[in-house]
């Protein structure tokens, strides 16, 4: 038979970058069999941030005010319930198993797998939130402003919700359990990112707090895969 | 000298002491059999060689080098096929066993097509696996196993939800697999119809450590 | 030397002998220093001369704020041990501290906002070290939460271990971050320890409380590592030799 | 052999209420094994109230005003989220498939199920809000008035939901779906509960808007369980 | 007189006709035995008897009166068994059986007792199902099924995770159940030790209806 060879004479590829091209290419392909997911997520944003104003008051006047709040909420907790899903459904259909076995470093994958989920919810969010900011009468001035401040935002709450996700593998319904162990990495960012959006709405300069997101983002790239690897062991077991 | 040799596995689930001081050598082109009443810690055992559950205690020696059931070099030269077939539901056969060879390095179209041929998951390969029945998915599972080019394999129960055919077909790809020079730990309840050369057996009794039969 | 210690501390049995020899010679003391701190600090220290007799709380409200970040740093470190050494004592260590833990914290933020409601005229304000300090109740029912939902006991002891250990980095980001909130809030000048004006007799009876409240979570400590053990070790021989 | 008489012969017993009683039990007994379920939902819910003073302002005057948009908001995604697993985890596991082979009215079996969900989650959410709303500047008077809309919202909540939960049953991660497919159902709730507990909160009457709250109740009882037994069904093929 | 008859069963799945036609009678005291290739229909024909999927078309007969699989009365005398053993893994053997069988309203604890004993599963009946192993959940269903005492089974690879002793015993049950003048319809594909008198057999080809073999 010519199908088998072993090990000692099989040509593996052994480089780490296309089993991360691999990861995402599969996300992708899994996202064109069901873009429901990532509308849905676009759906709560919207639906949040649209309850707000039934619950609180139509005039555009208050609702400026309560704007960068009513956004960052809406937005975090839309990519909170997002990642409830980041490896869980790996987990149930076996597959995450394959990960921990094909021999390559599984912070890289999951930090890969990480990067592909901000990219598929994070990012359209972002997007989405100029938009929105308008419907609660800010000007669409700000937008430059607000784009950068949730991308920031969302990446390092992708990253630090990658921890919560790993954690919480074993459970069952880890949905409300994950939401609670990142809140308290969340709150800096929720903290530092409103502050931003609520200076570029008022139309001064958010530098210093885009600079205090940014080096969120760094540090969370540099520690919560690491973590995440770990969480996701022991997750698996 | 065997490739692969356990000694001292000691596993605790829960409170329970599953594996006690259990020893096993395979060599290449052997394959252990691994029987044993429901709950006798055949999954477990498994398990614990990949890396997946800790053991409380394990000196592994693998290809005459001591390492531990996590080491990437190691996972390299193993394959494992659980309980159930790891497969994405959304995704359709081809598209997983693609996903899952890349991941190994070990991608190759055309050996992947003629498995699928040989194993008779050809007409169902590019269906979504949601819409598959239990056999058909086994069967995938089946050519990414032997595709993915292992030196060891660890199989638990590999026979599950196939047809006699399917069965048939799982002990002629092991024994091709051990004839050249592959290493198979097998847990099943059925008799697997191999060369007795090339078969060994290890009884594991509940909770009470592992008999070795034959 | 050597390891040798270190192995010996991390025996169970061992552990335990020695946790229950200890807990005496931490309860009494405990018992001793909160009495007089109290008796002090209620009827021997003078009136605070703009909020006269309210101020007395401060005696169970800033020890018990302390405690509750010492408990924190406690848990994370026996945890880092747990996780790091696979010393299984290192984590009944790790989640005796959480209860006790969450209990300081609740103390602290109960009484803080009694006291809050003379002082300032509300319960609560979203004060950044307000707000700290309740993300600090989070990460400690955040960590009971996940251990609740864990049934086997080795894997809640490390998934919960990271959490631990990953809480840290939180807590100086808090502490820093906060200080960017866009926050009205007049910072009262009551809470700053470094006053020179606090006089002795003020000071004097906070800081027994402070030692008394640390030796009184170290007793409540090795009882509750004493019972951890208990349940961790049930089956094993050393137990049944220790109950007969 | 004595383990085994057939049907003609065996005397089963085919009242409803012990059935449903059974099923109370049960989910009683699994709340007892895993308490962290309630908890954190309870812990979502005060997290998101948290939430949006970190969001917006510490201010007590401002926080008051939007008070009870924040609590309905809170309380309406907390709820949400809870009836996410309301038959998910039973069809998962297939005991679900059994209930609807025992032969029993579907429509009942999942009211109970309804009922025992909303005592576990909804109750404790509403006794929770008027500690909230006490952070929020609102005066402990306001109590009763907050009692009485969020219980009859929250029950309202869950009979929404269990049509919704129901639907999105076939689907992998419903959630979010589900929030979007309720919502609609959810806004009247929404809308007359923070009307009165606004009303409640300023000192006056909300008399009116709890009658209209009730009144939807009533409504949701009568509906809601036949709409949900045969989303179940479909979901479940 | 059949207490069972199917006629003109025809279902879709998907784009695919997977069963076209099928006609089958089943009698007080016989088995009759699903067998058919992997993805030839077994679980979907087992599914729509129970109503748990819609049939394109279906005439079915149960004591004489012609019903649909989704009445309640048609319900209480039968049990189905499948793929996975219903159970919540939360709670332990014991406490989901009393849950089971209340709902059908059957519940006896003794014979519950004395069912548990006979299958081996007294010991692990009051762990967590969690943390039970494959086969042990299995030995769980299978009481739970008994106990029921319906008198309509249907069985998908009722054997599937059992060890030689557990399928010895499915057989034993499954003898008893059509002595006491119970149905009973499988799918297996594993030859089933019955009294050849009792036992049918339907062999299904990949979507092409069903051929009556003995
Ligand atoms: C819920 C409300 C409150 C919370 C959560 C709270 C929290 C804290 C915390 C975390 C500390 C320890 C500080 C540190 O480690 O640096 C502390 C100390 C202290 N608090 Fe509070 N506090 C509250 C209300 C109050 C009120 C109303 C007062 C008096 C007006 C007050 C006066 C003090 C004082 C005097 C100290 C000790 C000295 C210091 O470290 O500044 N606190 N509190
Ligand atoms: N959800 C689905 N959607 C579409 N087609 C399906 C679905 N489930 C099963 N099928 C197809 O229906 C056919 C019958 O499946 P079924 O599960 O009944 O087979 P089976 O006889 O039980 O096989 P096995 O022995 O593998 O369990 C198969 O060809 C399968 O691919
Ligand atoms: N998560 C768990 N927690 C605690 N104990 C467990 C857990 N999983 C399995 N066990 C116990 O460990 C023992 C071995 O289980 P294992 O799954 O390895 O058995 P097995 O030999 O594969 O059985 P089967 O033939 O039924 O698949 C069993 O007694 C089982 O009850
Ligand atoms: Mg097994
Ligand atoms: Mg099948």
């Amino acid at each position: 038979m010519s199908e088998g060879l072993h090990t000692q004479e099989v040509s593996r590829d052994t480089r780490l970058l296309p089993k991360c091209a691999a990861i995402v290419v599969r996300d992708l392909q899994l996202l064109v069999r069901r873009p429901g997911q990532m509308l849905q997520i676009l759906g709560f944003f919207v639906v949040v941030t649209v309850l707000f104003p039934l619950g609180y008051s139509p005039e555009l006047g208050k609702l400026r005010l309560i704007a960068p709040g009513v956004l960052w909420v809406g937005a975090l907790l839309a990519s909170l319930l997002a990642l409830e899903g980041l490896f869980r459904d790996d987990a149930e259909d076996g597959t995450l198993e394959q990960w921990l076995l094909c021999g390559q470093p599984l912070a890289a994958l999951l930090l890969a797998k990480t990067a592909v989920h901000w990219l598929l919810t994070g990012l359209p969010l972002t997007v989405l939130a100029p938009l929105l900011a308008v419907t609660l009468g800010v000007s669409i001035e700000a937008a430059p402003g607000i784009l950068l401040a949730l991308g920031l935002g969302t990446l390092a709450l992708s990253l630090i919700g990658s921890i919560a996700a790993g954690l919480t593998l074993g459970l069952r319904r880890g949905g409300v359990l994950l939401s609670l162990l990142s809140l308290p990495l969340a709150v800096p960012v929720l903290i530092f990112g409103a502050r931003a959006t609520e200076l570029v709405i008022q139309g001064d300069s958010p530098t210093a707090a885009l600079y205090l997101l940014a080096s969120l983002v760094v540090l969370a790239i540099t520690l919560a895969p690491l973590a995440a690897a770990a969480a996701v062991r022991i997750g698996l077991e | 000298m065997p490739e692969l040799s356990i000694e001292n596995l000691h596993v605790y689930r829960g409170e329970q002491h599953v594996l006690r001081g259990l020893n096993a050598q395979v060599s290449a082109g052997q394959c252990l059999q691994i029987t044993g009443e429901n709950g006798a810690g055949k999954t477990t055992l498994l398990r614990v060689l990949c890396g997946l559950l800790p053991a409380e205690s394990l000196q592994l020696t693998w290809r005459g080098r001591v390492c531990s059931p996590q080491d990437a070099e190691y996972h390299q030269g193993l394959s494992y096929l659980s309980h159930a077939a790891p497969l994405k539901a959304d995704l359709t056969g081809w598209e997983n066993l693609r996903f899952l060879l890349s991941l190994r390095g070990v991608w190759q179209a055309e050996r992947v097509g003629a498995l699928l041929e040989r194993l008779g998951a050809r007409r169902f390969a590019d269906r979504p696996v949601r819409s598959l029945s239990a056999g058909q998915r086994r069967r995938l599972a089946l050519v990414g196993l032997v595709a993915s080019q292992s030196q060891l394999w660890l199989l638990d129960e590999p026979t599950t939800n196939l047809d006699s055919a399917g069965t048939r077909l799982v002990t002629e790809l092991l024994s091709e697999h051990l004839e050249r020079g592959g290493l198979a730990m097998v847990a099943t309840h059925v008799s697997l119809d191999i060369a007795p050369s090339a078969l060994q057996s290890l009884h594991l009794t509940s909770g009470d450590g592992a008999r070795r039969v034959a | 030397m050597g390891w040798a210690w270190f192995h010996r501390f991390g025996s169970p049995p061992h552990l335990y002998r020695l946790a229950g020899t200890l807990t005496p010679w931490f309860a009494w003391p405990a018992a001793i220093l909160i009495v007089g701190a109290l008796y002090l600090g209620l009827f021997v220290a003078p009136p605070d001369y703009q909020q006269g007799d309210g101020f007395r709380i401060i005696y169970v409200h800033a020890p018990s704020a302390w405690l509750a970040v010492m408990i924190y740093a406690v848990m994370a470190i026996a945890a880092g041990v747990g996780l790091i050494w696979r010393m299984k004592v290192a984590h009944a260590v790790a989640v005796s501290c959480a209860g006790v833990g969450a209990w300081f914290t609740a103390v602290s933020l109960v009484t803080g906002m009694l006291w809050g409601k003379p002082m300032w005229g509300t319960y609560w304000v979203w004060d950044p070290r307000l707000t700290a300090q309740l993300v600090l109740l989070f990460l400690f029912l955040g960590y009971m939460g996940l251990r609740s939902g864990i049934e086997d006991l080795g894997r809640a002891d490390r998934a919960s271990a990271v959490l631990a250990l990953v809480g840290v980095i939180n807590l100086p980001i808090i502490r820093y971050s906060v200080e960017w909130w866009n926050s009205i809030h007049q910072a009262p000048s009551v809470m700053k320890m470094d006053q020179p004006s606090m006089p002795m007799e003020m000071l004097a009876p906070l800081l027994m409380m402070l030692l008394g409240f640390s030796l009184y979570f170290g007793a409540v400590l090795l009882v509750r590592v004493r019972a951890e053990i208990l349940r961790r070790e049930r089956s094993a021989a050393w137990i049944r030799e220790v109950l007969s």
